[in-house]
């Protein structure tokens, strides 16, 4: 058990965005949350690397709890995510992004970084070698030196993907990462979640409202509706549990 | 210290407050409507008080004067909007205040080039002598001339508040002000109001540079007023005229209190930095100022 | 045209990220440096070295620390001058009164008490963002401003508030001829240069770059927030008080707190606007076109007058002078944001492409 | 051991090591830098990998598939199993599935060294029809985790420590006569077969171009065409172990360009397509140009064509055209070979097709030393080469000094030479049909010697025809002139045994794609931009302009393309419509699309076809469209002179 939601509920102002929302997850697994739109995932995602702060309920993370967890706290222990519509610096090159990425594992100060050569310029060096091989596992070397914004929409979400794996995180977040993208596309992210989940063994917890993607890869599924959740397990069970078929089709509450 | 000398300086500094709040309040309707922090607000002032100042030298009319640097104030105000805002409409807020900050220099350049450098004096014919009967009946001794510009503020805010509430334009604006997208579908011509905006932010700047031209006398010190403003803003939040109002006010009357009593202790000057702290202090508690709404940023 | 890249391929990533990998760069970079530490002081009439040179230097390296700030780690600041006025007046107080320290540990150390206001003053930047943060800087400007005027101990007591600049003596000679003030200003300018060109391109850089482009971002994948943005006004504080102490040193010889207002201040800003927001070279290109704009002007309206028979007076001209430097930000904000080092960019990519289009 | 008695790649490999140990022998952009490796690496790598094989039991005189792209190992593959006296057979890595089983089969082939994953799954899916594969072993390991199949190892676990005495000892044994390597000929037609080329052989042909062309050490060359086909393997393997010069691999299919750049050969040779498309890349972003760049660009593009090859080869030029040449190299050719990475070219080679006249100058003009050569699989690739000096456009050079060259009565092409292949592999009777008794080898293409004593390809003997009234009938000097144009792709042209000369066309999908951009001509895909009448129009002119050029040579005049049709898809060697190295299956192609060959002949204006098409993935689709045919304008031979 890496992780555990327990009675987490989250609200801005009048609107109840999550309501007593419970679940785990075990190491290594692809867990997903499905529901229809507004349903609270990504609200729970923002939850879970501390980007919103539950009222109530807390969350246990390998085995430390907590419930006001800031995000860059979070990312120290190592979770990692991507958001749904992407958040790259568009500033900065597709490399510099996915270095950005390894800043938690950079020891050296500022000083040594100024004066560069010895122990600032052989860590640079050996953080652009781990860079380079997610690159390289990513298939994206042909825009390694391009600025991103400068990327269509596909390789901007792998380049997303690519710098949330730059931390090496126990425990990977994705927002929606086949958004808006073709079949050859989606083919590709599934792949590239599955190697991720397996090359790397990290946990994935994956927001995602293509069915045949979540029947496909995800080992367990939680379902949100209006931010409670009404079903969870393995997507067999899932597929013909009649209360998210209502939730999706939008059965009168 | 009595406490008559304190009423008197509170209400000095209140009424200087009011001249705060004037300038203030340029800004406040141009963030308001486009949401364009207009650095160049002080500029404006400078350059209307020195142009009325010259039409007198040049042995126009006062009135004649006046209507003649108000037309000359909507023009520059609609140029304004048509030559350096409309191209830069949706850039990042801190590329349009470097836009402002240039176009103060403009101004400034231009306001010297056109009409001289060396300053007016202005005679609105309201002597800045204390009133007789308000002193004899309190002791107080409030000039005539800080009654006379808190009078013309009340006026101006009043006009402005039944402008925006009341009237179809008014109306537009503030939908305006809230979503440039929404107002737009729904076919408010969207430059139309820009422009009429500017216009009315070049009165204000008109307005507020008589008033400062007539008590300072026109100088080229009249430009950093706008640095005085900014505090003004913080405390007031950008968007609320009545914010603008409060807060200078509370600017005004804290950087005199703070002057007279504060200042000998620490060696005088300090109404130069005065107002930043007093605002920073509270933009620390409430960043969106007093009236300004609470920002959700969505992830 | 003039580069010729095929066959400079990269064995090492030592090679692949040095600051200049293409050899054409080095070359002309070395160049570049030969003219500068050689050439310019051996052929460099008076007037050009104290009166354009030096001052363009001290200018680019106070541009270099706001470019940090605002460039790079996209927190708007408008209390450069006060910055340096620290560094000037510290610097000051310290060749004064501990004389074995020598001029480089004193300029130091006067960066240090810059750095340490910057960082107070930086404190308000993790609760406000954007133009709001005018008002932190502002308030810094002026507060700093009546600091120096009132506190005594800090100009010696001196009457008039004007302290004059004790010559330097390094290692045994004495800075005092413009060719000396010249070569001592670049060299303190170079390393600096190198060292802010060698953090942007490391963690630091990246990290301020995060903040700048989107710090949601940049928290959730680890950045500390106010360790960033503190380290940030540190930085950009203690080159603007290096820079300010130069000022003093290198170019005025004599200063007195009015050297150092609020004008001063948006002259930096419009450097690095024009020159180019975040970027080193930036900050040089936009101090040469502010200190060499002005010297065309008077020139060209010189020749212009010699043309036309009435001469234009001086007043016109510095008028003009600012009507041109505020139009000017505006002409660059609206068609190119990145300022004159974006062209630059562009103009090297395009001879690196020829005869393919950019 | 003077080189002269290094009489194997093996023993060449170990004398390299100790005598240049420290030199680059390859270089493999990986993670974004050049990795090198440098002789004595390589050379530990290949001892290693040989105690690897030999301890798998890999004997003498085995084969050993290896199939991948150009990477260091795939190179060491092939050097190990020559240590053990046992022969390569590279293997196309783009080939399908299908394609691979007869040569495994044909030479009952048990061990396999493959790149990736891809290529894993490529032999497991033929597992069944190949029962003697039994040991697969995979670079890359990305994805293979969880393969359990007991064939499958990693390359890593292959490497072994080197027994110093059993691997000296074992490259002892071999010698010249022994098999170097087998290449599988995809041909034009029929079943592939395998060629056999002895160590001698290739070492001889790669020595003796290497002596006249003066290669050295300090040569370095990019390998991106597949190891399977014998251009690529003589020059990223044979020759460098000849001469000792360094090979660089690219980093993916994408990064070609950049990598060429990256690394600027002094030593290239690519077929002819690789420079058609080349050029087409050159002429479509001239066109995005500037209005000054283009006419600088077109300017000085024309005094290139006047003087350029005459400057090269330092003939005499009037004084004012070398100076309007040198000003254009400054500003205009020197940049255009930097940017394509070609400015330290000391030799270009192309060859494995006939190449357009026009294309060749092209190049030449630009300052950029190509030459032609002649060869196939079957004589080590070198047969005739033109060396400096001797250049022309249409010729491939005269014999390479060892060679001995006769012509049939029918004009086919026999040659003698130490490259000559052993045999085609358990295939007696085609080797009887290809080499003589007295070991002539029957090339199989048609040609003659000119005066200069350079040898003259017209065509593949099977395909040169005469038109009905018997004049000559070479489709592939057609073909290649309507190639030169941009816009069209691929050309095959129809006119054996027929009055008249029609082609199906091929547009280039980026070339017309950006002018129709340029006139904003709205189109869905490929068919339908092919089929647009516009597009007809500007291929017209392509094939008049052609049709002008052939009036002007009397031999040609009358085989002028008449009529012509734009396919409805790109001929693909997924499709079998082209071989794996992209040579036009003209036989195959007029069976496949009879009814539009018919169509073409008897008048029609349009034909509907359907089709069998693959999709990317596997799948197969029917396809239907019609298709328009267009005439076009012929010139009579004495009028052409002024016309166009």
């Amino acid at each position: 058990m890496i992780l555990s939601v327990e009675n987490v509920s989250l609200s801005f102002g009048g609107v109840r965005a999550l309501q007593d929302v419970s679940f785990d997850v075990k190491e290594h697994e692809v867990r997903a949350i499905i529901g229809p739109n507004g349903a609270g995932k990504s609200s729970m995602l923002n939850v879970l690397n501390g980007v919103y702060h539950p009222q109530k309920g807390k969350i246990r993370f390998r085995d430390k709890e907590f419930t006001d967890m800031d995000s860059h706290e979070a990312a120290a222990l190592g979770i990692a995510r991507t958001f749904q519509n992407i958040a790259l610096f568009k500033g900065m090159t597709v490399l510099d992004n996915i270095m950005t990425g390894r800043n938690l594992k950079m020891r050296c100060n500022f000083l040594q970084q100024a004066v560069w050569f010895g122990p600032a310029k052989r860590e640079e060096m050996a953080h652009r070698r781990a860079a380079e091989e997610i690159i390289d596992f990513l298939e994206i070397q042909h825009v390694r030196k391009t600025p991103v914004g400068r990327l269509p929409y596909g390789l901007q979400k792998r380049v997303e993907l690519g710098r949330a794996l730059a931390a090496e995180p126990t425990l990977l977040l994705l927002d929606e990462p086949m958004a808006g993208m073709n079949l050859e596309e989606k083919q590709d992210m599934c792949r590239f979640v599955l190697d991720v989940n397996d090359h790397y063994g990290t946990t994935i917890v994956l927001i995602e409202h293509d069915m045949g993607v979540v029947m496909d890869i995800s080992d367990r599924v939680v379902v949100l509706d209006y931010g409670r959740k009404i079903a969870d397990g393995v997507p067999e069970e899932i597929k013909n549990n009649k209360a998210v078929i209502d939730a999706y089709l939008g059965v009168a509450h | 210290m009595d406490f008559i000398f304190f009423l008197e300086v509170l209400a000095g500094g209140l009424l200087a407050g009011v001249m705060y709040a004037l300038v203030a309040l340029g800004f406040v309707l141009i963030y308001k409507a486009s949401g364009v922090f207009n650095f160049a607000q002080g500029a404006m002032v400078f350059f209307a008080a020195l142009t009325y100042a010259s039409l007198l030298k040049l042995g126009m009319p006062w009135w004649g004067a006046l209507v003649a640097t108000l037309a000359v104030m909507v023009v520059l105000g609609v140029a304004i909007e048509r030559v350096v805002l409309r191209p830069l409409v949706n850039q990042p807020p801190i590329t349009l205040f470097m836009a402002t900050i240039g176009l103060t220099f403009v101004l400034e350049g231009l306001s010297q080039l056109v009409w001289g450098t060396q300053p007016h004096n202005l005679e609105l014919g309201v002597s800045d002598v204390p009133m007789e009967s308000l002193s004899r009946a309190t002791g107080i001794n409030i000039s005539q001339f800080e009654l006379f510009a808190a009078g013309v503020a009340g006026i101006l805010v009043a006009v402005l508040a039944v402008f925006f509430q009341y009237t179809r334009v008014g109306r537009a604006l503030r939908a305006v002000a809230d979503d440039h997208q929404a107002a737009l579908a729904v076919g408010i011509p969207l430059q139309h109001i820009w422009a009429i905006v500017w216009a009315v932010a070049g009165f204000v700047a008109l307005v507020a540079g008589l008033l400062w031209g007539a008590r300072t006398g026109v100088q080229y010190a009249l430009t950093f007023i706008a640095l005085k403003a900014l505090p003004v803003l913080i405390l007031g939040g950008f968007e609320s005229i009545l914010g603008a109002i409060v807060g200078g006010l509370i600017i005004g009357a804290t950087e005199k209190l703070a002057e007279v009593y504060l200042g000998p202790m620490v060696g005088g000057g300090i109404e130069s930095w005065f107002a930043y702290v007093v605002a920073l202090l509270f933009l620390l508690v409430r960043p969106e100022g007093l009236f300004g709404e609470k920002h959700i940023d969505r992830v | 045209m003039l580069y010729r890249e095929a066959g400079q391929f990269r064995s090492s990533y030592a090679e692949d990220q040095q600051i200049f990998p293409i050899r054409q760069d080095r070359i002309g970079i070395a160049l570049l440096l030969v003219v500068a530490f050689i050439v310019v002081p051996l052929v460099g009439n008076q007037y050009w070295l104290s009166a354009i040179l030096t001052p363009f230097l001290i200018l680019a390296l106070a541009a270099l620390g706001l470019n940090i700030l605002t460039g790079y780690a996209g927190q708007l600041s408008l209390g450069t001058a006060a910055f340096m006025a620290v560094g000037a007046f510290m610097a000051y107080n310290f060749v004064l009164r501990m004389p074995w320290l020598g001029a480089i540990p004193s300029f130091i150390l006067a960066g240090l008490c810059a750095a340490a206001v910057g960082f107070v003053f930086g404190l308000p930047s993790l609760r406000i963002k954007g133009f709001y943060l005018a008002v932190a800087t502002l308030a810094c400007q002026f507060f700093v401003l009546w600091v120096i005027q009132r506190w005594g101990w800090i100009t010696n007591y001196s009457t008039s508030g004007v302290i004059t600049a004790q010559t330097i003596v390094l290692f045994g000679y004495p800075i005092a001829t413009p060719a000396a003030k010249y070569l001592f200003t670049l060299s303190i300018v170079a390393v600096l240069a190198l060292a802010a060109k060698n953090l942007m391109r490391s963690e630091t850089g990246r990290a301020f770059m995060a903040v700048r482009d989107m710090d949601v971002a940049a928290s959730v994948i680890g950045i500390p927030m106010m360790k960033t943005k503190l380290l940030a006004f540190a930085i950009s504080s203690f080159y603007c008080g290096v820079a300010g102490a130069l000022y003093t040193y290198t170019y005025l010889g004599t200063v007195e707190p009015e050297a150092f207002t609020l004008d001063l201040s948006f002259r930096v800003l419009f450097m690095i606007i024009i020159g180019g927001i975040g970027s080193i070279l930036g900050s040089f290109l936009g101090a040469a076109f502010i200190t060499l704009f002005p010297i065309f002007l008077n020139v060209f309206s010189g020749w212009l007058s010699h043309l036309t028979g009435q001469d234009i007076s001086h007043a016109v001209i510095s008028n003009l002078e600012v009507i041109i430097f505020g139009g000017l930000i505006i002409f660059f904000l609206i068609v190119e944001p990145n300022g004159l080092a974006r062209l630059w960019q562009i103009a090297k990519e395009k001879l690196r492409l020829w005869p393919f289009p950019h | 051991m003077a080189v002269g008695t290094l009489d194997t790649f093996p023993k060449l490999l170990m004398h390299h090591a100790h005598a240049r140990g420290a030199r680059p022998a390859i270089r493999e952009k990986d993670l974004g830098i050049w990795q090198t490796w440098t002789w004595k690496r390589f050379a530990d790598e290949v001892r290693a990998l040989a105690c690897g094989l030999a301890a798998e039991g890999f004997k003498r005189g085995e084969h050993l598939a290896i199939v991948g792209d150009n990477r260091p190992r795939i190179y060491a593959a092939v050097c190990a199993a020559q240590c053990l006296g046992g022969i390569p057979v590279p293997l196309y890595q783009d080939a399908q599935a299908s394609e691979v089983v007869f040569p495994i089969q044909n030479a009952e082939i048990r061990f396999a060294i493959v790149e990736d994953q891809e290529q894993v799954d490529k032999l497991l899916e033929i597992l069944p029809q190949c029962p003697t594969l039994r040991r697969i072993f995979y670079d890359d390991s990305r994805g293979l985790r969880h393969y359990t199949q007991p064939q499958l190892s990693s390359y890593e676990k292959l490497l072994q420590k080197v027994d110093g005495a059993f691997i000296d000892a074992e490259i002892d044994k071999g010698s010249g006569s022994d098999t170097a390597a087998m290449f599988f000929t995809s041909g034009t037609t029929g079943v592939p077969k395998g060629v056999v080329l002895t160590h001698h052989a290739l070492i001889d042909r790669a020595r003796a171009v290497a002596e006249m062309e003066k290669l050295t050490d300090r040569d370095v060359v990019l390998a991106f065409m597949p190891p399977a086909w014998i251009g690529q393997n003589i020059f990223s393997y044979a020759q460098p172990l000849v001469a000792g010069y360094c090979i660089c691999c690219p980093e993916s299919a994408e990064t070609v360009v950049t990598d060429m750049r990256e690394i600027a050969p002094s030593y290239y040779f690519a077929p002819p397509r690789v420079f058609e498309a080349l050029l087409t890349q050159v002429s479509v972003r001239m066109e995005d140009a500037g209005a000054f760049k283009r006419w600088l660009y077109r300017t000085f593009m024309g005094v290139a064509k006047r003087v350029g090859t005459r400057i090269l080869e330092g003939k005499e030029v009037p004084l004012l055209d070398r100076v309007l040449y040198n000003l254009g190299d400054l500003s205009v050719y020197g940049p255009l070979r930097n940017v394509l990475g070609m400015s330290k070219v000391r030799i270009a080679y192309t060859g494995g097709e006939a190449i357009g006249p026009d294309l060749f100058t092209f190049y030449r003009s630009l300052g950029i030393n190509l030459k032609q050569l002649y060869g196939s699989t079957e004589t080590s690739v070198f047969v005739c080469v033109q060396p400096d000096g001797q250049v022309k456009s249409d010729t491939v050079g005269p014999a390479v000094p060892g060679v001995e060259l006769k012509f049939t009565p029918a004009r086919e092409l026999l040659i003698r030479s130490p490259g000559l292949f052993k045999e085609y592999y358990k295939n007696p009777q085609a080797t009887a049909e290809a080499k003589d008794a007295e070991g002539w080898f029957h090339t199989g293409d048609a040609g003659y010697i000119d005066p200069d004593g350079h040898v003259k390809i017209i065509d593949r003997a099977k395909d040169v025809g005469q038109l009905a009234d018997g004049t000559l009938f070479a489709p592939k000097y057609l073909e290649n002139k309507l190639k030169f144009f941009p816009y069209i792709k691929e050309a095959v042209a129809f006119g054996d045994r027929r009055e008249r000369v029609c082609v199906f066309l091929n547009i280039d999908m980026d070339a017309v794609s950006n002018w129709a951009e340029k006139r904003n001509l709205a189109y869905s895909g490929y068919t339908d931009l092919a089929q647009q009448d516009a597009v007809y129009q500007l291929v017209g002119e392509c094939v008049e302009q052609v049709n002008a050029d052939l009036a002007r040579d009397s031999e040609l005049a009358n085989s002028q393309v008449h009529r012509f049709l734009i396919l409805h898809k790109e001929l693909d060697a997924d499709d079998e419509e082209l071989t794996r190295t992209r040579k036009v299956r003209r036989r195959f192609i007029g069976e496949k699309y009879g009814s539009l060959v018919e169509a073409l002949y008897n008048n029609q204006q349009a034909v509907h076809v359907e089709a069998k098409v693959r999709y990317e993935d596997g799948r197969t689709g029917m396809f239907s469209a019609d298709l328009k045919i267009r005439d076009a304008k012929t010139f009579a031979p004495a009028a052409a002179k002024h016309a166009a």
